[in-house]
């Protein structure tokens, strides 16, 4: 497989991505960018067999509607990552920013650092596609905000839970599951959920989820403490607001 | 020939082509009076619809190529007609033994009274009007009265 | 062409119909040995009860068979048949060549063995001129046995006592209507006829009779009861009608044998109706299916093929539709008892209802159904195709039957045409 | 109410004649032409718009200007001094005139912009519209070069009369009779219509105007006269200066074909056709119209595409004629070579030979 | 919860002199109004249930019902009045927000009511519009600055391809509303009339059903704050794409699909759980500043190859001028303006009545301002929210519409009968519910034949007036503010419409 590589110094994230769509359309399914600062939207749409790895600072929605493409970003990502992202995988070796996996509909998003606010809201599942994402360090505020399915998995490394996660967990969330390392405080957590504490080695999904993440970081990860598992208290978080 | 047909998927369940179907064989094809005729019988409407929610869907005579109700008729009242391909039953000629209703494979055929005996009543896709009544009467076009190629 | 056809009942008609459908030139000759226009056999006990008039019993009208172009020859009875030259001869030794010849005898009453039988005089219930002969002689009051419980001797039961004779009928089974349908169902039919004044003496039959006076006859029962009657019913059965055939080259067993086209071994000659035995679906044996509705559907089978056109006759089924005593009766398939592998569902959705339901292997194959005939045709058609409806059954016995009870998967398969 | 405030509509008399070897010749042959139709006219308003007329100026900006007093006039002094050099300034020659009376202020100044102004045109069209908005009852007649417009209240013939156009010879001249149906006329608002060397004669009145009077005035024109045709020849002036459009490619957004023509037509014809009135839609003038466009060298005759108004071409040796009517034409040219009735929406663009000196520009 | 105190709204009346006892008002009722023993039995109403539909009347065989506004003789108060009095009851019974459906039921003034239209007369000729070439054609999207030509003999070809253009044949287009607040049924109807009418319907932002991918060609595809269905193939199947920022009948609040009408169809094109509610709320959380808008439309473009025009639409509300322009500035190629009293499936109903502002003011104040910043070419404008009939939307072209969008005209053309209770699920015309049992009443072949016939019709009388006015095509009527007069109103609303008085000339 040949692989091209791009010296993005400079350029306008116009002409990289037409280029990497272009090139794609001949053939091409591997690129690895180097210099990378500020270009949004690197991945956008691309669908599966294209790997994209990219050295620096890509812009805001990268992986932006994803649909099968891999992204390896080694450095921090900023805000938007795999916004409304259909399917595919992306693997940040540093931190991103804020909203990451809006609206996600599938695929997979490893981030071994930290992460901003409202990172997988409007996650939603079916269709056959159920997304991830797993976050080494810490997260902000609205972690899973009107979440409806999928999966979020949050270690916290090196810090308490009370350190690693904001406040508004989950809030409106009405479908899929967080899992936060350690227990956390209730008063995090909003109304509309509710909490369980269960071992890594007791529960499948979690070791599923966390399995690839560790590969794409070659790290093995040992639990002494068990997970906050969150999941919606009911359907509708909503539902006797209304006066009919 | 042309015949009624019934798309499942948009019968509403009103009812209304056995409403009109029966004013349109009633003596008296005002609705009101039909449905409380003088001699207190209320005549059967010769289609009907099924209901089994939240489906529904009506029925009536196919006006079958070889209808089973006139082979199985004992009395000689059932016959398709050689030229309309329109399968009528002569109700002075109905003794009401019911065979034609065990072997209608649809169910199409009702037991009726004419003239105060019991017979057999079934559609007659309304002879004399363009359209029958109960397609004309289908407030969804669920029904729709068309030529698909058999006789 | 020329086409010959023997007899004028049911199978003769739908022969008929269906050469002339074919063969519009072809010429078409009936013989039969009723004098008048062909009537529906089963129309004579509504003839005797007075609810209908003779001219009214007719199948088809002068008029269907001007229509078709068919030499209708009445009260020819055809008394032989030369196979080898194509050519049927008359009671009155007319004789008619054919190309093609359709058999539609019917049957005849079987006629029990009975001691001193022969020496008595006694009715059959098959013909007008058996019910115009019981009209004669039967006046109110008579006492008159019936021997035999099933569809004939019930229905002779039912006008004899319109008639304001007493009835008795006697049969050699357990139950009446044995034939058709099993003891629960045939409990509520007699004591609807009981009901009636009809005395029913079942497990038992006729030993000997003889003449004790003019009007008359001394009965003595298996059981070793005398019983004095002034008239006497036999009514055991109908047999296939072999007269024709006896002593020609045509195969026949308990009926004439006919293959799917409904022709015999004999090329050229073809059969149908009451004389015929065929397979029967549900069991897979040879029968005789004595009903209307398989002498119409073997007559139009064998007049395609007659004329050239290639039909198959799937095979025959039961299924009746009787009134008795204002009971309504409809059964259909293998109705009559429990057998292997069946599940007999019953019902009584309604006052004076009932619905019995066999199934077998997750599909129905039989039903009795009392006062319940509304459409009960679906039900003929669920047995007929044999559609599964294990899902369904509960739906199937407590309410009337509907075609949106069928599973919608299977909907297309069994209901092709009939929705958009 | 004040002609310029309100809108009125009018129905007219145009024509125009032009010199294809660019061979002047004299106003009084477009004067004789316009006085055949004195019937469409209702005294309220008659000009003409004569190229060529200049030739020892030609390199100057000539300015016709009215104005109802002499304020007025000091203003516009004031404004040339800004940005021009004046070379000339003299009353326009007029001579009295029985029909012709309420006489404003007439100027004729011949302008030489100061710097050596990159685009001197913009800066003529720029004053020319600052006149006609801010200088109350002052009036641009005509600003560019060689070329003038003679425009008044009272019948074509005697406008001319009062301008003296027997004393004037252009390659090319068009007229214009005016009836409009509301209160009496302003000198102002009689056409041609100029913007530059774009001038106007219209016949008809545009349904489209509010559209288009907005399109323009979302691309800096104001509209000062509210009539369709001020909108027309400030639609001339953009598509033509502004645009660099063709008057081939003008006259199909003025009347372009229909859907189901475009339809029909091949590829690369269609994609023109379907730009040219997503772009330029609002300038789609909609509603009965005959209108001359001169310029510079040329002219363009067209009609609505419905052809609603009457126009009628006609060409003899050198000469082509358009008018209302056949028998203006026929007044100056007896036995023309051809006559010809243009369709609606078929436009006649006639430009002098490109070998020909007698370009103002 | 004791009796409650308010009262039912509507009044059955039931003549039984006429009733055959029938049954068809208990079958047809989706809210157990009539209810009957046995067939053929005595029919018997609950009026409490009665939200005044009309389908049982429409559907009466023997004429025999009528269904009439309970006028409750609460005393005449001008303040409190009996549904202020009802309203204070509901809350006090339930707690709740009070809910509404369709559009704003306040008496605001209708300024298309008080626009009049105008007509040519002798000095320039109507148009017949029978016999003459009237077109009603319109492009959506961007427009090329200016037009480049290059010579090439006597013909001329374009230089620089155009940004890509929407062709609609007719002006109207169907407005949003997605699968699960209307039935399959109603989209399918929608998307198939689209086709056939040449112009385009918007899958709102319920995502896209597989079934209509089939009329792809002609969508509008949504993406809100829910995401719902956005995939690629979402985006590039469609013709254009629209980014919903806000909704007429519910400025500043997110869409809210009640979970009774979340079927496992629905909950399946949505990806998310059955019978949930499903939220998508007020703000993209991608989006909390203009910038952050331009992100999203650069995305859709990028995702999409710069192939698909981007309309975003906003509600009408009191900046909306400024709102627009940002959004154009935005790199938008079509803004959709969405009015006060467009419809919705379910909105509280302070905010439904309340929020925002009528189309008519907005559109006009938008055109204006764009025109004014020289940027109005840079976009499409739809008005929508509102638009009753043609006059409607001959009004807003002139006001400065490109086209508009009808979305509860729609409805009502397929049987709605303006109850309000779509967020019940129970919809008794079988068109905002999801029950299979009322939803098979929108046949689609029916619903296509009403919705073609309702757009050609107004279609006919634009052209209708158009011709009347002089005019045959419909880019002269676009910003055409002349050809309409006000009438009542005052000047401050004639500035901001940008008309004159009845009365005054040209």
């Amino acid at each position: 497989m040949q692989t091209q590589l791009i010296d993005a110094c400079g350029l306008h994230y116009q002409s990289l991505n037409a280029y990497i769509r272009k090139a794609a359309g001949n053939g091409f399914q591997h690129y690895t960018l180097r210099n990378v600062n500020g270009q949004r939207f690197i991945g956008a749409g691309l669908s599966r067999s294209i790997r994209i790895t990219i050295h620096g600072t890509p812009g805001n929605n990268l992986a932006a509607m994803l649909d099968g493409a891999h992204i390896e970003v080694f450095g921090n990502a900023q805000d938007g990552v795999g916004n409304t992202m259909n399917d595919g995988r992306v693997i940040i070796h540093g931190n991103a920013s804020d909203t990451v996996g809006y609206g996600m509909r599938g695929g997979e998003i490893y981030i071994r650092g930290r992460v901003g606010c409202r990172v997988g809201i409007h996650m939603k599942a079916g269709l056959e596609k159920s997304p991830v994402i797993v976050v080494g360090g810490s997260a902000g505020d609205f972690l899973g905000e009107y979440m409806a399915g999928g999966c979020i998995v949050l270690l916290g490394e090196n810090l308490t839970p009370a350190e690693s996660v904001g406040k508004y967990i989950g809030t409106g969330m009405h479908g899929g599951t967080i899992y936060i390392r350690g227990e956390v405080p209730r008063d995090r957590l909003s109304q509309e959920v509710k909490v369980e504490y269960v071992r890594f080695e007791e529960d499948v999904k979690l070791q599923e989820c966390l399995e690839p993440f560790a590969k794409a970081f070659a790290e093995t990860f040992r639990f002494t403490e068990a997970f906050s598992k969150i999941t919606p208290v009911g359907h509708r978080p909503f539902g006797s607001l209304y006066a009919h | 020939m042309k015949r009624v047909y019934c798309n499942e998927k948009y019968c509403v369940n009103c009812h209304l082509c056995e409403i009109y179907c029966l004013a349109a064989h009633s003596p008296a094809p005002d609705l009101i009076k039909a449905f409380s005729p003088s001699d207190g019988i209320r005549p059967v409407a010769r289609i009907q619809v099924e209901e089994s929610r939240p489906r529904s869907m009506a029925v009536s005579c196919r006006h079958c190529l070889h209808p089973l109700c006139a082979d199985s008729c004992i009395s000689g009242a059932l016959t398709k007609d050689p030229n309309t391909g329109i399968v009528l039953s002569d109700p002075e000629k109905c003794v009401a033994c019911w065979s034609c209703l065990s072997v209608c494979s649809i169910g199409a055929i009702r037991k009726g009274f004419v003239a105060g005996r019991p017979v057999s009543v079934k559609c007659d896709l309304c002879q004399g009007r363009e359209i029958p009544a109960c397609v004309e009467a289908c407030p969804n076009q669920a029904l729709t009265y068309e030529d698909r190629g058999e006789n | 062409m020329k086409y010959l056809v023997i007899g004028c009942s049911s199978a003769g008609i739908h022969a008929m119909e269906a050469i002339r459908q074919k063969d519009a030139t072809g010429e078409i000759t009936c013989l039969t040995k009723e004098q008048d226009l062909p009537y529906g056999r089963p129309l004579i006990s509504y003839w005797l009860e007075g609810k209908i008039r003779e001219e009214k019993m007719s199948l088809r009208p002068q008029e269907f068979f001007d229509r078709l172009g068919i030499r209708l020859c009445t009260g020819v009875e055809a008394v032989r048949l030369d196979l080898a030259n194509r050519s049927v001869l008359t009671a009155t030794g007319q004789s008619f060549t054919y190309d093609r010849l359709f058999l539609g005898c019917g049957g005849k009453p079987i006629v029990p063995p009975i001691e001193g039988l022969k020496a008595v005089p006694h009715f059959f219930f098959h013909t007008l001129a058996d019910v115009k002969k019981i009209k004669l002689l039967v006046t109110p009051e008579d006492k008159v046995l019936i021997i035999g419980g099933g569809l004939i001797g019930l229905k002779a039961a039912e006008s004899l006592t319109s008639l304001n004779a007493r009835v008795t009928v006697v049969d050699l089974a357990p139950h009446l209507l044995s034939s058709i349908m099993g003891a629960g169902a045939a409990y509520m039919v007699q004591e609807a006829i009981c009901a009636q004044g009809v005395e029913v003496k079942l497990n038992n039959s006729v030993a000997a009779v003889r003449m004790i006076g003019p009007r008359e006859l001394a009965v003595t029962l298996k059981d070793g009861v005398q019983l004095m009657v002034n008239h006497l019913v036999v009514a055991v059965g109908v047999a296939p009608n072999l007269d024709l055939v006896q002593g020609t080259a045509l195969s026949h067993r308990r009926g004439l044998l006919v293959d799917q086209h409904m022709q015999t071994n004999i090329s050229g000659v073809y059969a149908g109706g009451d004389m015929v035995e065929f397979r029967e679906m549900l069991s897979g044996q040879q029968k005789v299916v004595g009903i209307v509705l398989n002498a119409a559907m073997q007559g139009r089978v064998a007049g395609y093929n007659m004329a050239g056109f290639p039909l198959a006759f799937d095979g025959s089924m039961v299924c009746n539709s009787l009134n008795l005593f204002a009971t309504n009766i409809v059964t259909m398939g293998e109705s009559t008892a429990a057998g292997e592998n069946k599940e007999i569902l019953v019902s009584r959705p309604a006052p004076g209802v009932y619905r019995e339901l066999v199934f077998r292997d997750g599909r129905l194959c039989g039903a009795t159904l009392i006062n319940d005939a509304e459409r009960a045709g679906i039900l003929r058609h669920l047995i007929y195709k044999q559609v599964e409806v294990d899902e369904v059954k509960e739906g199937l016995l407590a309410k009337t039957p509907q075609l949106l009870e069928i599973p919608f998967a299977r909907w297309d398969e069994y209901y092709r045409d009939l929705t958009a | 109410m004040l002609e310029g405030w309100v809108r009125i509509p009018s129905g007219c008399a145009i024509a125009g004649i032009i010199n294809q070897n660019g061979q002047a010749f004299s106003g009084e042959m477009i004067a004789r032409a316009m006085t055949v139709m004195h019937d469409r006219s209702n005294g309220l308003g008659g000009g003409f718009a004569g190229y060529g007329i200049y030739p020892e100026m030609k390199e100057a900006y000539a300015f016709h200007v009215l104005a109802q007093d002499k304020t007025g006039i000091s203003q516009v002094d004031e404004l040339f001094k800004e940005n021009f050099t004046v070379i000339l300034k003299e009353p326009l020659p007029t001579r009295r005139t029985a029909g012709v009376a309420g006489t404003p202020f007439l100027m004729r100044y011949f302008l030489q912009p100061q710097k050596e102004n990159a685009d001197a045109d913009q800066l003529v069209a720029a004053t020319t519209l600052q006149i006609n908005k801010h200088i109350g009852g002052t009036f641009v007649l005509s600003g560019a070069k060689n070329m003038g417009v003679f425009k008044g209240v009272g019948y074509p013939e005697d406008i001319a009369a009062f301008f003296r156009l027997d004393e004037y010879k252009g390659y090319l001249w068009t007229g214009h009779g005016r009836f409009p149906t509301n209160t009496p006329g302003w000198w102002g608002g009689a056409h041609p219509f100029s913007l530059l060397d774009v001038t106007l004669v219209h016949n008809g009145e545009i349904s489209s105007y509010g559209a288009n009077r907005r399109y323009l005035e979302s691309q800096g024109y104001h509209m000062t006269l509210q009539t369709d045709s001020e909108a027309i020849a400030y639609a001339c002036d953009f598509l033509h200066r502004r645009h660099q459009l063709p008057w081939e490619i003008i006259a199909k957004v003025f009347a372009p074909p229909h859907w189901w023509e475009i339809d029909r037509m091949p590829a690369e014809e269609r994609e023109l056709a379907v730009a040219l009135r997503r772009t330029y839609g609002s300038l789609l003038m909609n509603g009965p119209f005959s209108i001359i466009v001169g310029f510079a060298g040329g002219m363009m005759a067209l009609n609505d595409r419905l052809k609603l108004r009457s126009l009628v071409a006609a060409q003899n040796e050198e000469w082509v004629f358009v008018a209302s009517e056949e028998a203006a034409i026929r007044a100056v040219c007896p036995e023309p070579e051809s006559v010809w009735y243009p369709k609606g929406g078929e436009a006649v663009i006639q430009l002098v030979k490109e070998n020909v000196e007698c370009h103002a520009a | 919860m004791p009796r409650s105190l308010v009262p039912p709204a509507f009044f059955v009346e039931r003549v039984t002199t006429r009733c055959i006892k029938c049954g068809v008002c208990v079958r047809q009722c989706g809210f157990s109004v009539h209810a009957q023993a046995e067939p053929y039995g005595e029919v018997v109403s609950t009026e409490e249930n009665c939200v005044g539909c009309q389908r049982c009347v429409v559907f009466c065989p023997t004429r025999a019902l009528r269904i009439m506004e309970n006028v409750h003789s609460v005393r005449q108060h001008p303040n409190w009045t009996a549904g202020v009095i009802h309203d204070i009851q509901k809350q006090a019974e339930t707690g709740g927000i009070i809910l509404g459906s369709m559009g704003c039921d306040k008496d605001y003034p209708i300024y298309f009511d008080r626009l009049a239209l105008n007509a040519s007369q002798v000095t320039n000729p109507a148009i017949d519009p029978l016999r003459e070439p009237m077109e009603v054609r319109t492009y959506l999207g961007s427009k090329a600055p200016r037009v480049e030509v290059k010579r090439s003999g006597v013909t001329f070809r374009l230089q620089k391809p155009m940004p890509i253009g929407i062709k609609l044949e007719t002006p109207i287009m169907f407005a949003a509303m997605s699968f699960g607040s209307i039935s399959k049924n109603v989209c399918e109807a929608l998307a198939k009339a689209a086709t056939e009418l040449g112009t385009l319907f918007n899958t709102g932002e319920g995502g896209y059903h597989a079934d209509l991918r089939k009329y792809a060609a002609n969508s509008i595809v949504q993406v809100a704050s829910g995401r719902f269905g956005v995939d690629k193939e979402y985006l590039e199947v469609a013709r254009v794409i629209e980014i919903k920022m806000g909704q007429g009948a519910k400025p500043g609040i997110g869409g809210h699909l009640p979970g009774e009408k979340m079927t496992w169809e629905v909950a399946r094109t949505r990806m998310i759980p059955k019978g949930t509610d499903a939220i998508s709320p007020a703000p993209h959380h991608d989006i909390y500043s203009i910038e952050d808008l331009k992100q999203l439309i650069d995305t859709l473009k990028e995702v999409t190859d710069y192939k698909k025009p981007i309309s975003v639409k906003v509600a009408a509300v009191h900046n909306v001028a400024a709102i627009a322009s940002g959004i154009a500035r935005a790199g938008a190629d079509i803004i959709t303006i969405d009015g006060m009293k467009g419809g919705t499936g379910a909105a509280p109903k302070v905010v439904r009545n309340e929020i925002g502002i009528p189309i008519e003011v907005a559109i006009a104040a938008v055109d204006q301002r764009l025109r004014e910043e020289g940027i109005r070419d840079e976009v499409s404008l739809v008005a929508s929210g509102g638009i009753r009939c043609s006059a409607d939307v001959l009004k807003a072209i002139c006001l400065g519409a490109d086209a508009v969008y009808i979305g509860t005209a729609a409805l009502v053309a397929l049987g709605c009968h303006l109850c309000g209770k779509c967020y019940t699920g129970k919809c008794s015309w079988g068109i905002a519910t999801q029950d299979e049992y009322l939803s098979r009443r929108v046949n689609p072949e029916l619903g296509v034949k009403r919705l073609v016939n309702l757009v050609n019709a107004w279609t006919l009388e634009i052209k209708e007036v158009i011709g009347a006015m002089g005019i045959n095509a419909i880019e002269s009527l676009r910003g055409n503010r002349l050809h309409l007069r006000g009438i009542g109103l005052n000047e401050v609303e004639l500035k901001v419409l940008g008309v004159k008085p009845a009365g005054e000339s040209m």
